[in-house]
């Protein structure tokens, strides 16, 4: 499987600058993928637009050639701040009950504790928050996954057991991963390839 | 500095979304009227006695029945030629019925509206300022008394007070009825201004002064407030530096904003007071179906109330820097 | 368990109260207090407001609190009746004022055009003053209470639409709304359970806060002749016929039925900031 | 070298209103000790959201309405009361803030940083002050006219640093100045710190990354659940941590990608979830007797090391 974007070219708005110009990606599932950049470079744009998070933009995203499918998309982002993909009036097994039922199993592996289900997300900190969103995300139909500076917020114990949490998953469904992150130590751990994407845009 | 070309390609854009505005206020009003029982002729004759082939004639004249749209032709070809029709009660001109009272009323209007800015904005920055001690308590019950104090009853109060207890102002009437305007002396127009103005004054103080002092709290628990209090900015200084500069412009544009209630506050306290402004004549054409002074009052108090939206708008797109210079530097 | 410290403490009043207490105290009291006004005004027979020669221009005594009118009339109990009705045509006006409010806010969040559409409607609706648009309804639907509610009913409306439609808006573009679109969710089940949860504790204060605005206006359309008939017992009825026996010194007939007025309104805005606060804790934090 | 503040068993509540308006007390930071020398940066490092900046807000007196504040402080030997913080904000203390969001947005950057004026002799002095710090940090005359929201990711930092630099403080206090910036930006602002240092001024690092306390600290206090459970010289934060002392500590510095990126279960405790205990029983591998029942006390270990353990008390 694999998920394409071709000649990618972005902007915010028609007067400003060019944030992507012809970026050009490819993922497959059975490497994880590494995207590095500086700040400004435009990685969060382009991860929202191969989640579908962004609509308006030049270029084509393709899943094995395809279009990607309306309704439920098999690609899913995680992003960086948890507090702000949940709404503040649901519970949390509301959150999670929104994407799929998840197992009881699953969610010990990801150390969330079923007390907290019952809680509102103001009620819970960052750590544990991010626990859900990824949760909520790993859906039985979503094919790949794009982790954009999921960690970055959450202290190194964290940072593990999330990311050990989320590999094993990914491999025992054999999904997509791409890890965007400006640690180049955590990619060198975690990725088999590392793309840098600079001021330029060329990938 | 204020990119003219900008404002003037703003401007432009308004004046065309007013001139459609004006268009429905106008069909929304004609057709309001026209769904009423009100008869023109019967307000015209009133009690005058008059044969039959002149009510023909009359009904004829107002159309009486024709159908809505006929009628309402007739009347937008006459006032694009800039005739607004006869006053039934006044027997003049719409135009110069509206031009004497609406001077009369801008006086009374823009006088009460500049103080109760001016005072509300001290008392809101002074309660905010001193929050939670007496100062802001004060000001607080005295703003919430006046915003649920029905206008024309606090108008009823004030003449009880000033001109039957104290007996300092005449009981009514912005000139004697009927004499000419200009064998009025200053002195005596004066005394007749001051208590509907006072009465608009106070109680516009009420919604200004509450929200600069809600802004005001809301700014001095920012990031920035705390910076610079951080930076060893204190007292006065500080609420001068960071705190009035920061709600200046919003409180302004508020009070931009609030022309239609100080129109609807205007009618009442003319009302209470007899004073001969736009809004007694607008009561008065409604209570004795004088059609063409209504609709022609409705057209110039939408214009005044769109001046208002229009000049608040104009500060707030041109006047902080954020949303003057945004747009270039993205 | 939470390690939340109640400080509530029965035994001890008004002094430690918190916030909580006063807050639930303050809804509590206002609410008795309107509804008592009602319900009271509803078994006053109006045959018991009658004239009575012998107790012409009474100023207030025990027997007759608020003083009597010229034709002998209590003042209290036509006071009491006026504010029944008052809240009367309150309610029903602004129920109808938010229902509005809240039709059009979701209608603006369909697509861009409607939005436009809802916009302009604002639009239009503030550019002719309040009093004068309510004075043209109610002319056109031919006076009465009728067409004093229908009038403030169809000018309350725009600020409530304004902030819900700003609302709507911004929960619109947040990112967990996104993440429900991914998920394949349809428009439908977005406005319903994403949106209409984090609106609806504002539709409700917004909806008690018209509340006073309509009774007021009631009142001053009436005051200046287009609203209840004259022999009804509104408060603007009374208020209007007030004003010709002022010069005669006959101040409590003005003096009394305003200040219920008031302090009918000052309720309404109590309730409704109290609620409010109940509603958004966060209000309260400092 | 010389103390330049001493923080003693400052903790930090709140009493808040959430649901319905039920109150409760929200304690933020617990029984927190910790000093700065003069010429030394010291870390504080706990996870984001956990309330550290109320540290820096405690110290310059600026904390919201409904705080409550407990606890001794000195600086330079003289208690740091409220009068006296009043008196050294802006001056001998500044803060570093965490975002653009701190700066006026309604005022010119220039106009902000030079701060109030008493006369127009102070102002030109402070001026000229103002543009050559600017020069200094490469921020060129256009930047003096700018309004915030135009400044880039970049040059607000530098513009926040610069703000500190005005007074010629001896504690500068900087709240969280990396995250969102890439390396190279990083380590433009951490070389700032370090230049402080250099100058004598002792400087606070409040951050949650401990990539960043590492490079430029000397001692990092690690914060857990708004305890600090250890106080740690940077030099211990080597090989395998075999000489840092809480296990927290430890595991945290193991589970970092350079050092084995190794696994730890458990959370820290939620608010209000807080054992009566040691914080980190519950994740604890070598539990005493009474950790679940008696909290340990910060115990000093030498001059610079501080632990909350029991397993170091004697």
């Amino acid at each position: 499987m694999e998920l394409t974007a071709k000649n990618i070219s972005f902007r915010y708005s028609s007067s400003s600058r060019r944030i992507l110009k012809d970026v050009n990606i490819s993922i497959d599932n059975k490497k994880i993928l590494g995207l590095f950049g500086d700040s400004g470079s435009g990685k969060s744009s382009l991860c929202k637009i191969l989640a579908g998070h962004i609509n308006k933009y030049e270029g084509e995203v393709r899943l094995d050639g395809n279009e990607i499918p309306k309704g439920f998309n098999p690609v899913q982002l995680i992003y960086q701040h948890p507090e702000k993909v949940m709404n503040p009036k649901w519970k949390m097994h509301e959150v999670l009950g929104e994407s799929w039922d998840v197992p009881d199993d699953l969610l010990e592996d990801f150390g969330i504790q079923k007390s907290w289900l019952n809680r509102w997300p103001a009620e819970l900190s960052g750590g544990e928050l991010q626990r859900f969103s990824v949760l909520r995300a790993l859906n039985p139909k979503t094919k790949f996954l794009i982790a954009d500076e999921m960690t970055t917020m959450l202290d190194a114990i964290t940072q593990v057991q999330i990311f050990e949490s989320v590999l094993k998953i990914v491999k025992e469904r054999n999904m997509g991963l791409l890890v965007v992150s400006h640690d180049r130590n955590l990619m060198d751990i975690i990725c088999d390839d590392v793309i840098y994407l600079d001021d330029i845009n060329h990938v | 500095m204020i990119d003219k070309k900008k404002i003037a390609k703003f401007l432009g854009y308004k004046i065309v979304r007013f001139a459609i505005l004006l268009v429905v206020v106008i069909l929304l009003s004609f057709i309001l009227i026209d769904m009423s029982p009100i008869n023109p002729v019967n307000a015209y004759i009133s009690n005058m006695v008059v044969g039959p082939e002149k009510i023909a004639k009359l009904e004829a004249y107002w159309g009486v029945n024709q159908p809505i749209t006929v009628k309402l032709m007739n009347w937008l070809g006459n006032i694009l030629t800039g005739d607004f029709g006869t006053s039934l009660i006044y027997r003049t001109p719409v135009l110069q019925v509206i031009s004497e009272k609406f001077t009369a009323s801008l006086i009374l209007m823009l006088s009460s509206w500049v103080i109760s800015g001016v005072l509300g904005f001290i008392l809101g920055v002074l309660a905010g300022f001193k929050r939670d001690t007496w100062v802001d308590k004060a000001v607080k019950v005295y703003c919430y008394i006046l915003q649920s104090a029905p206008t024309f009853w606090i108008a009823l109060l004030v003449v009880m007070i000033f001109s039957i207890w104290l007996g300092w102002f005449p009981v009514s009437g912005g000139v004697p009825i009927g004499a000419l305007s200009n064998t009025v002396s200053f002195w005596d127009w004066l005394r007749h201004l001051i208590l509907p103005a006072f009465t608009l004054s106070i109680l516009g103080v009420a919604s200004i002064a509450l929200y600069t002092r809600d802004k005001l709290i809301e700014v001095m628990s920012t990031d920035y407030f705390l910076f610079a209090q951080a930076r060893g900015e204190s007292g006065w200084t500080l609420i001068k530096r960071h705190g009035i500069r920061n709600i200046l412009l919003p409180a302004i544009t508020l009070q931009f904003l609030s022309f239609s209630e100080l129109f609807g506050g205007t009618v009442l306290v003319e009302q209470v007071f007899m004073y001969p402004g736009i809004g007694q004549a607008a009561v008065s054409a409604g209570l004795r179906s004088d059609v063409p002074l209504l609709l022609g009052i409705v057209i110039f108090s939408a214009i005044f109330v769109y001046v208002g939206n229009l000049i608040a708008d104009v500060l707030y797109n041109f006047v902080d820097p954020r949303i003057r210079e945004g747009e270039e530097s993205g | 368990m939470d390690k939340s410290v109640n400080k509530t403490n029965k035994f001890d009043i008004l002094g430690s109260m918190n916030l909580r207490t006063k807050t639930l105290l303050a809804i509590g009291l206002s609410v008795f207090i309107l509804v008592l006004v009602v319900i009271i005004s509803f078994f006053i027979d109006p045959s018991s407001i009658t004239t009575d020669w012998s107790v012409m221009n009474k100023p207030p005594s025990l027997e007759h609190l608020f003083g009597t009118d010229w034709m002998g009339r209590d003042m209290f109990t036509r006071t009491l009746k006026g504010l029944g009705l008052s809240v009367q045509i309150g309610f029903f006006a602004s129920v109808l004022s938010s229902i509005i409010a809240v039709a059009l806010a979701f209608l603006s969040s369909f697509n861009k055009y409607l939005d436009s559409f809802v916009s302009w409607l604002i639009d239009v609706f503030l550019s002719i003053p309040h009093l004068l648009l309510i004075v043209l309804i109610s002319i056109a639907l031919g006076g009465g209470a009728f067409g004093v509610l229908v009038g403030v009913a169809f000018t309350h409306w725009t600020s409530l639409a304004r902030v819900l439609r700003a609302e709507i808006k911004r929960i619109k573009t947040s990112e967990f709304v996104t993440i429900s679109e991914e998920l394949g969710k349809s428009k439908f089940w977005i406005a319903r359970k994403q949106i209409l949860p984090l609106v609806f504790s504002q539709v409700i204060v917004g909806t008690i806060l018209i509340f006073p605005h309509a009774i007021m206006h009631e009142a001053s359309v009436t005051f200046l002749g287009f609203g209840l008939s004259p022999h009804e017992p509104a408060i603007g009825i009374i208020l209007s016929e007030s004003m010709k026996y002022l010069a005669t010194g006959n101040w409590w007939l003005a003096l009394f039925p305003g200040l219920s007025l008031l302090i009918l309104v000052l309720l309404f805005d109590i309730a409704g900031e109290n609620i409010k606060k109940m509603l958004d804790p966060a209000s309260a934090n400092d | 070298m010389n103390d330049l503040i001493n923080v003693s068993n400052i903790s930090i509540s709140f009493t808040q209103y959430v649901k319905g308006l039920n109150q409760r007390e929200l304690k933020v930071i617990t029984d927190l000790t910790l000093d700065i020398k003069e010429g030394e940066i010291v870390a504080v490092l706990g996870s984001s959201g956990s309330g550290k900046s109320l540290l820096a807000h405690a110290i310059l007196g600026i904390l919201p309405h409904n705080a409550n504040l407990s606890g001794t402080m000195m600086y330079k030997g003289e208690v740091l009361n409220s009068e006296l913080k009043e008196k050294l904000r802006g001056d001998e203390i500044a803060l570093i803030p965490q975002s653009v969001n701190f700066l006026d947005p309604l005022m010119k950057v220039s106009d902000q940083v030079i701060g109030e004026c008493k006369d127009e002799a102070e102002e030109k002095e402070k001026r000229a002050k103002q543009r050559a710090i600017f020069e200094k940090y490469g921020l060129s005359e256009e930047v003096d006219d700018m309004y915030p929201f135009q400044l880039s990711g970049g040059m607000a930092r530098r513009v926040l640093v610069s703000t500190a630099l005005l007074s010629n403080p001896k504690l500068v206090i900087a709240d969280e100045p990396t995250p969102g910036l890439d390396e190279k930006s990083v380590e433009e602002t951490l070389n700032h710190l370090r230049q402080m240092a250099e100058d004598n001024v002792g400087v606070l690092l409040i951050t949650h990354d401990i990539d960043a306390a590492l490079k430029v600290a000397n001692r990092i206090a690690i914060f857990y659940s708004g305890y600090v459970i250890e106080v740690a010289n940077v030099d211990d934060f080597s090989g395998e941590g075999e000489n840092l002392l809480h296990p927290y500590t430890k595991s945290l510095y193991n589970a970092l990608p350079e050092n084995g990126f190794n696994l730890t279960l458990g959370h820290q405790p939620l608010h209000g979830e807080i054992p009566s205990g040691c914080p980190y029983y519950d994740r604890c591998d070598h539990r005493l007797e009474n950790c679940d029942k008696i909290r340990p006390n910060l115990i000093s270990i030498d001059e610079n090391k501080k632990v909350r353990c029991f397993k170091y008390e004697r």
